[in-house]
């Protein structure tokens, strides 16, 4: 616990790092996924393994990349393999314990849209795209989800599927999933700025931590449907000086992902 | 360009990257050819197809200065940055429209997969395969949105999965830490998809930031990622890949992506930009002098880390 | 076994392979852990079905003790020298019968592809995909006589090409240059088919020259071919390739590979053989003690070949 | 020319190896093509690039390698990878433009068997089987084949096909491989311990050569079809001194391939 201010943002990384603990294999983002891995490897996981798309088992980076492909993954690395055999032997080969993503938009089953708002031949927004997060969210045991929460981006009907989650409610994404042989178990927590939200048995998305400082108004207000509260809601513990000074310090300096 | 393959960049890229093709830049985050990317922009090459699964600043700039018709990708940004808008405005309905006009520019063509599927596009490509399988795309949008991704029935009677057909580009340009004067290629550190991008091509440029003797690349034959078998030209380019970076030789300019962010956003700064560090910049030594040596300097590694050495054995 | 992953090849043995197993002990004419299968045979396994593309000299042994149930390969041969007696009497009309009998040796099971459809079924076991297609076996008998291998349209319309399906062993066994306590392995020189082998099954062995200290792997990640990630046991047996080879370490051992040419012709020489060099001898040690150490020093390469070293450069 | 004595396993080694003139990249077999094209590399064609399947690319061996995995083939080597990459780059990729094999049985459209003779289920003899030949025969732009000739290999009918040749003649062979999109257009050469043989326009093996010491007689007896001939029937130059001290001294001082 810490006297000290802090962000929302701040509160959203380091809730999203707690969660990887006792976390083994972790596959990490590009953007906040990836400060909120290389968080949790320095506090609550220090062994867990970090796998990086651009072909990199076993990182151990010493600054922050800016981007998942860096120098600083590779040195020092166990393992360095091209990106085919990445996505063909880890990925897709069940290793994976964890895929850590973020979403542009996502609806109350988990499912994600990184690809386009609006029509998809004539966008709106262009966002990224896919890059690994489709066959992730397929192939890694457990899907994680970091992303700022608000009217745009927690919605009724993402306006892509990019990404698949609990499809249309857990019992029709069991059944899809064991008959395709997919690995993937779908999404277990989404972390956003305001709280954590687990899912349900019917496989929609429960907030069960409010982090210090947001309200349920600011919840309600900022989902596009009426969200489940957990029946005992917790208040997220609020940052440590040590969190707040590896983050502000080592991992974020120029607070590209904080502010 | 003479017998040997060793040729400059004006000479490689006026052979060897012709209007209407494929062009693969490739290296993911690692090794990135600008200097290839910005010689094809001073040449005026017209109605590109430019294939590379994170387009990135290159193929920002490539699409802003109009090489490009398509675009073939799987993840489209300014990593941990932002948005890549030369490319953005060329797809969103508010800046463009088919065939451009009215104020508003000529909508790039895209194809898009995840970064699985171009992976496995290219490998299908150097393999020589019609098609490669993959567990992918299951309950997406991709598959609606580009329907060469294609179902595919197991043999075995187990399940369906998804396809993904080749990508054999025109040529695929591949910038590396050294190579001999027969194109034979060594890498290390982030590999990428260079090797399968330059296996899938029909030509083949290798930009280094060194050429070093036969006898380097013989001494330590498993960490060489392309053959020179397959490599049309040699080009010979030190910080050929900055912005990007050379593992062990110079760093990602990490504030160059970030001041990148500001530029691309206006259409106008982009061009600007285009005209002074491309158009009016003769080549990439220019282009290093014009960034200036102590910049240059700022990206050299903080120290060094040793592969060690391992024995072959002579065996006679 | 302890905690750790390092164990004795006995240990690593008794715990690791079971009666019924899929085994594939791999390793192209390189690295064959010769040490692994004659302590498999120590502790008289039965029923194994024996993968291999090349089933080598390692297999006839293994298979002439009485192991093996089942045979999955591609080329059954000494190369460069002739058969494998011990085998070929266990398939012939002639010497084997189905379930033996009449003083006929019971018949094996094969299973037979070529080499290319050996390692992609090890590549599709390592990537859990339900096939893998290849352009081989047309207008061959080999489908006729291996029903597993099938038939697939492109989805895209531009014919048929050939799929095998995955081969996912009970356990790997792999033999390398080096690994460190926690089983990441590196490997230099010809790597034939084990990457795949070793991400494609349930268990895995690495079987070792050297253990080395985790900073000597970290110091070249390129060269690490299996993270400890998917290695259960890591076997510290020097010289445990023997006849087989170890790139930079010691020479193929091409006398015994001829001497075994007679042997292997010869039920009852191949029976005393076993007795002789496995049975009656309590692991690797004593094998290499007893083959004298002017054999062994006969190995040594004729000199060295250091591969340079390479520059990953420090970033913090 | 020589006045020393020569074995006919000598004058087809010689014989296969001077085909290879002119080649660029070769794809080597194990056995009888081993010491073929390790000779062609010191005579006719010494810019030929050596493939073997084990995984090597550029091989420069300092001495002949008993198999065709050995450690003096990777020592100073252009490439060493996978045999995966192997089989897929380069061999499927389209790069070899000569396969070299050796055959236990062959036909006269230059279909090959090295599986059984006998029953498949239960052979007279298991031989080898395919190793990489199947897919060598297919995939290299030409094929060339080594072998002695007998009654018993040069057969009517072989009893396995292991690698396609030429099929049931030049025109099925023609339609199939083109709709099947084959980059191989097939065997090219079969040299024997008698003559070298070529492909006609029928895809029919001809006599083209006969070697020094070898009689027609000897071919028809050891040809199970009734052979067809060259017009003009070359007699094939034999073994220089330098091929016989190549031989003899650097490639097979045991003549574990001559005898």
């Amino acid at each position: 616990m810490t006297d000290v201010p802090f962000t929302r943002n701040e509160m959203m990384i380091v809730a999203a790092a707690r969660e990887l603990a006792g976390q083994r294999v972790c596959f990490v983002g590009v953007g906040l996924p990836n400060i909120a891995v290389n968080l949790a490897k320095r506090t609550v996981a220090p062994d867990m393994e970090l796998v990086y798309e651009a072909g990199v088992f076993g990182a151990r980076p010493a600054r922050l990349p800016l981007s998942i492909g860096d120098p600083t993954i590779v040195t020092g690395a166990t393992s360095v393999v091209s990106m085919h055999e990445l996505f063909s032997f880890y990925l897709q080969g069940g290793l994976i314990d964890v895929g850590f993503l973020g979403a542009a938009q996502i609806d109350r089953f988990g499912n994600i849209n990184t690809t386009v708002i609006g029509d998809y031949d004539a966008p709106t927004t262009r966002l990224p795209g896919s890059g690994g997060a489709c066959e992730i969210a397929i192939n890694a045991r457990q899907v994680f989800v970091i992303m700022r929460q608000s009217a745009r981006s927690f919605v009724e009907r993402i306006d892509f599927r990019t990404s698949p989650g609990n499809l249309g409610g857990a019992e029709q994404a069991e059944r899809i999933r064991g008959e395709g042989g997919w690995l993937g178990r779908g999404p277990s927590v989404v972390v956003t700025d305001l709280g954590i939200w687990h899912f349900d048995d019917d496989g929609e998305m429960r907030l069960d931590s409010l982090h210090p400082g947001a309200s349920l108004e600011d919840v309600r207000s900022s989902v596009h449907w009426a969200p489940k509260l957990a029946a005992s809601l917790a208040t997220t513990p609020p940052p440590t000086d040590e969190e707040l000074r590896l983050i502000r310090e080592e991992l974020d300096p120029g607070g590209a992902y904080t502010r | 360009m003479s017998d040997s393959k060793v040729a400059s960049m004006h000479d490689a890229v006026a052979e060897l990257v012709r209007d209407g093709d494929t062009v693969a830049i490739e290296g993911f985050t690692h090794l990135i050819s600008f200097a290839a990317g910005h010689e094809i922009i001073r040449q005026g090459r017209r109605d590109l197809t430019l294939a590379r699964m994170t387009p990135d600043l290159v193929y920002d700039q490539m699409v802003a200065a109009g090489v490009a018709r398509k675009l073939i990708f799987s993840w489209l940004g300014n990593p941990g940055v932002g948005g890549l808008g030369g490319i953005r405005r060329r797809i969103e309905a508010a800046t463009s429209a088919p065939g451009g006009g009215d104020g508003r520019l000529p909508r790039l063509e895209v194809e898009e997969y995840s970064h699985f599927g171009m992976v496995a596009r290219y490998t299908a490509g150097a393999a020589n395969l019609p098609f490669m399988p993959l567990r992918s795309y299951f309950e997406t949008d991709l598959p609606t949105a580009n329907p060469q991704i294609r179902e595919i029935d197991s043999p075995y009677g187990d399940g369906k999965v998804y396809a993904v057909p080749p990508l054999k580009p025109d040529v695929s340009i591949v910038h590396a830490q050294r190579a001999d004067r027969d194109g034979n290629t060594q890498i290390w550190g982030l590999l990428g998809c260079q090797k399968e991008a330059a296996f899938a091509a029909d030509r083949v440029v290798v930009v280094v930031e060194e050429l070093v003797d036969e006898a380097v690349i013989r001494a330590d034959p498993n960490r060489t990622i392309i053959p020179g078998l397959i490599v049309d030209a040699v080009v010979v380019e030190p910080y050929g890949a900055h912005p990007s970076y050379v593992q062990g030789a110079y760093d990602r300019d990490n504030r160059f992506y970030l001041e990148w962010d500001a530029i691309t956003k206006d259409e106008a700064a982009l061009q600007a930009w285009l005209r002074e560090w491309v158009l009016d910049v003769d080549g990439r030594a220019a282009y290093i002098d014009k960034l200036g040596p102590d910049r240059v300097a700022a990206l050299r590694p903080s120290g060094t880390a040793p592969s060690g050495v391992v024995d072959y054995g002579a065996y006679r």
